[in-house]
């Protein structure tokens, strides 16, 4: 299967869509995953509710949501417009933020569901030996929740590999700008007689995923070693 | 006076009060399992707050509820072996062993790296994954690891389970000098009367309050 | 299962929703069991139809769809129809006064993004594109084109301000509130905008052709007026 | 908030539909998850790759594969209709099938994560206890591993209510038969003048999903007693 | 014999060669730390599977890589208390307890549950999450787990750990009055010259190989 010029550029504006969004949210989401797993306050179970949302409205609605905060007219897309210069809407980087916003839930549960399962004693165990809450959770925390981020990172990154609804919303469709894998595929159904095109393109999709997962796999049991009881 | 303790504890439903006051450089708290051993040592490392009392160690407070002191447990320098050793399982032994140690200021290291590496006999283990360790081995990989972190006390809980009796006899002598030469007061939980009598200057026994 | 007391299913194109609702109604108060409608994008109705879903009538947006569907002979040639015809509006963000002609609006709308339905696959898109560039206007517009989903999405984009015109159908023009100015495109420069429709080829339902008499009959006429459609009259 | 019947009845056929795509997935994905972690075959990074597919490729193109394979003319709904009657395309049964397969990857992986951190020599007392292999799965890894099902069972259920792109493809968007909440919604999208309607279907959603949540919280925390160590 | 053991394991990167010939109902098992005591009862009750050799206990042969003998742990009835305890941390006490005695069948029960709980003081502890124990109470438990599951011989390593002297004494009753009354053989895991000698019939020494 020889690539096209065009649908190298859609897979490199895929990946760096798809990167973007997974790298800027990582953390974001750790600290919400952390938040809700380790610490009670008021307001927790919200917190997890928005974080959901995502999930549950239809992509469209989410994009439109995106439209009227971020949008150049929305109170925070005018304020990012005004203070830095920074315009979202129909360029990559909205697009981005869009998958960015659909792979969030995904990513915080994955990461939730490691840091539960982080033993607390050798939190208590790394105190006594001198570490501050902040060095212990670095040293012991995060990376005994290894499973989790990668988890998480490689849904997201599936996710914003796959997204459509809300980017097509959001970021509209703009060849070279904002149309990535998804979108793509979408013009290409609708389009009769093009299905060789979009199987093509599918394809693509599939190996792009297929790559990540393994690459996720990899990094995970590199990290692991051979750390596991086995009787 | 080297542990100056009166504290009263919540551990889950019960209430424990415990008064330990020792001259003694090393004092051995005994007492049946369940009494509250553990969680007089978790209360002294300051992983267990107190409802109420104060803990001094050569005369430093370290928690007095009254004068609302509670120093942080990485500033109380305690060189604690948990009974359940709580080795980090994503670190290799080596790692666990350095973990402490370059948390610890330099100059207030009183023991060498390779000498307790030696007399514990955990060289052949620094490469290993702690879920590879036998029970022994994750007592003395535990053992070196809190003496590591330049403590300025110790808190033994049973060190010398799981080992046999060439290492035991090595290991109380270890505990022993270091007793007679360093400025270092050791709180040793131990269920044997024959090393108790052995290393401590002072036994406290505790017992079940009537009440609870 | 309450189906079978059901009217015909019928496949339709999202933008006709509100108005196939309104025509079912009126069929049904003449004592007819209530049809079953479904609403999707034509491509999504004709690839269901492919794969022999239980429809009996299918409409689509453009022609070019029930041309794919009769060349794999899904649909009965015969009954094939339009049922009506629609228009292109170029609408604005904002409410300001304006009496140009719309090559002057476009022209003279500087760097603000135009929003129409995706023109590589909707078609409401394609003849917009067709409309600029029969007009002349298509070099000087088609970096500023933003490409929507379809067209309801491309009038979004201007209801929010973030295009400042857009190309949509007259039905949704005239529907928004939130959008000004709008103005028709001259019928010269357009294809044909026409909502055909037809009797699918596994068809069981005994009403279907009845039904879809009705969808191009005088009251469906009279509903398709209403709603900002143009009447369909056949090219001699 | 009073709702017409008409929404009263979309919220129950999107209740349908998501408790029947979370229930019959559940156990599918459980079973997949334990596949992956716990065992070693040739083509379980394929299985993996397989299971995040619906993630990667856009939801239409999920759907429209559904339709090729359990369309009445694919082979496996022509089979399904023939041998036992069941026709999935455009029943309520289908938007279940298209939900599930939307969900799967999520489950999957919450569950993988759970399973991958129970710890082994708890299965090997288990069984010096007397109980064979699949007792030991039942009462041991199966309950330990209940954060992840419920994890799973959540972003499973919530993106079963959010579901479109497959359904609208796969199973249409007929009312009172498949026409779930996103459905209805964007169908509203589609209609001129309907914002309010819009608004309110998307409220319910955002309703039942924090409903959804909090009731996951409550299980698992139910589940798991204060079996945690705390120091 | 009561013990017949002739095997090679492999455990990492360790050849570990053991062979265990013992007349006596109740035969110990010492070393050093890491010799590996702990892998001959893993070999003994079926999770850890030798590389070659054979296990027979009273004439029932466990594995035997021979005659392709290898009866998986379920089917091996052994009593095992682990090192590490391993309570299942989802079960409060009491079903910890029941796991074993409700797969065991009834008439091959030989001791009482209210003994055992009776006799090892856990009737507080039957409500309670293992997670909440202290280290002397999770073994008590662990032990009488593994006496309710009606073994038909006992794998104890280093049984008395974390016990007081009191218990201890009571628990070497129990194990001497299992051993005097009951066709129950047991492998004993101990550090302690004293237990040793008081109870086994026969010790073992392992040694670690020159070789490796
Ligand atoms: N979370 C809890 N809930 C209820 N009881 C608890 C909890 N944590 C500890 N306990 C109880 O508190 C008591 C004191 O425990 P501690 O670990 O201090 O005992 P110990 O003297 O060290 O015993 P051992 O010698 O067996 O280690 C025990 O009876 C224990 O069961
Ligand atoms: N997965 C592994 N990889 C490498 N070495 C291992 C592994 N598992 C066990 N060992 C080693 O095998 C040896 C035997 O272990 P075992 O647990 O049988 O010792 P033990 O005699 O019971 O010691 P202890 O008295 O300390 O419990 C130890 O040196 C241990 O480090
Ligand atoms: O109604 Mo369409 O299929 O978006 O042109
Ligand atoms: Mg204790
Ligand atoms: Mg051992």
């Amino acid at each position: 299967m020889i690539l096209s010029p065009a649908e190298w550029a859609i897979i490199g504006l895929s990946l760096k869509v798809s990167f973007l969004a997974v790298l800027v949210t990582l953390p974001i989401a750790y600290g919400f995953a952390w938040l809700i797993a380790r610490r009670r306050f008021p307001g927790r179970m919200l917190l997890d509710a928005a974080i959901h949302l995502p999930l549950v409205l239809p992509p469209v609605v989410t994009g439109w949501l995106l439209l009227v905060l971020l949008g150049r007219n929305g109170p925070i897309g005018g304020w990012l417009e005004q203070t830095f210069g920074v315009v979202l809407v129909f360029r990559w980087t909205g697009a981005a933020v869009a998958a960015a916003v659909m792979a969030l839930p995904l990513m915080v549960r994955a990461m939730r569901l490691s840091i539960e399962a982080v033993d607390r004693r050798l939190v208590g165990a790394a105190r006594t030996l001198g570490a501050s809450p902040l060095h212990a959770f670095l040293t012991i925390t995060l990376p005994l929740s290894v499973p989790g981020i990668a988890a998480g990172a490689m849904l997201g990154f599936a996710r914003s590999l796959g997204e459509f609804g809300a980017t097509i919303t959001f970021a509209a469709n703009i060849e070279g700008e904002t149309r990535t894998l998804p979108l793509a595929i979408y013009s290409g159904l609708q389009t009769p007689g093009s299905q060789g095109a979009v199987t093509r393109l599918a394809i693509i999709s599939i190996i792009l995923s297929l790559g990540a997962l393994m690459m996720s796999e990899w990094l995970v049991r590199r990290s692991q070693g051979s750390r596991a009881h086995v009787l | 006076m080297f542990f100056d303790i009166d504290i009263t504890m919540r551990v889950g439903e019960r209430l424990i009060e415990t008064a330990i006051a020792s001259d003694a450089k090393l004092t051995a708290i005994v007492g049946p399992s369940g009494v509250g051993k553990t969680s007089v040592l978790n209360a002294v490392s300051g992983l267990l707050q107190p409802r109420s009392g104060h803990i001094r160690i050569e005369c430093r407070t370290l928690f007095d509820s009254f004068a609302g002191v509670n120093v942080s447990p990485e500033h109380r320098c305690a060189g604690y072996v948990f009974q359940d050793a709580r080795l980090f399982p994503h670190r290799r032994v080596s790692a666990n062993l350095a973990y402490g140690e370059k948390l610890a200021r330099t100059n207030d290291r009183w023991i060498d790296r390779n000498e307790i590496i030696g007399l514990l006999e955990i060289g052949d283990l620094l490469g290993r994954w702690p879920a590879t360790l036998s029970g022994g081995e994750v007592r003395r990989v535990a053992i070196a690891r809190a003496l590591l972190a330049a403590p300025r006390f110790l808190l033994l809980d049973e060190p010398l389970v799981s080992l046999d009796p060439g290492r035991a006899e090595r290991l109380i002598a270890l505990i022993e000098n270091i007793r007679d030469t360093l400025e270092v007061p050791i709180l040793l939980v131990s269920h044997s009367a024959q090393e108790v009598e052995r290393l401590a200057g002072h036994v406290i026994e505790l017992a079940r309050a009537s009440g609870s | 299962g309450p189906r079978e007391a059901a009217g015909p299913v019928v496949l339709a194109p999202s933008s006709m929703q509100e108005t196939l609702g309104l025509v079912a109604m009126e069929w049904e108060q003449q004592g007819h069991a209530s049809p079953v409608l479904s609403f999707a994008a034509t491509n999504a109705l004709a690839r269901q139809i492919e794969q022999g879903a239980p429809a009996d009538i299918v409409i689509c947006a453009d022609q070019e769809w029930m041309d794919w569907l009769a060349q794999r002979d899904l649909i009965l040639a015969e009954t094939r129809r339009v049922l009506a015809g629609n228009a292109l509006a170029l609408v604005s963000a904002t409410p300001a006064k304006d009496d140009r002609s719309i090559a002057a609006r476009v022209r003279s709308s500087g760097n603000g993004r135009i929003a129409l339905a995706d023109p590589a696959s909707v078609p409401a898109g394609r003849y917009a594109q067709a409309a600029l560039e029969n007009m002349g206007l298509w070099a000087d517009v088609k970096d500023r084109i933003v490409p929507a989903e379809n067209v309801r999405a491309a009038l979004t984009l201007v209801e929010a301000g973030e295009a400042s015109l857009g190309i949509v159908y007259a039905t949704d023009a005239s529907a928004s509130r939130r959008v000004y100015n709008a103005q028709i495109f001259d019928f010269q420069y357009v294809p044909e905008i026409v909502y055909p429709a037809a009797q699918t080829g596994n068809s069981r339902h005994v009403e279907t052709l009845a039904f879809l008499a009705f969808l191009s009959g005088p009251e469906a006429h009279a509903i398709y007026a209403k709603q900002g459609f143009s009447l369909y009259e056949p090219a001699p």
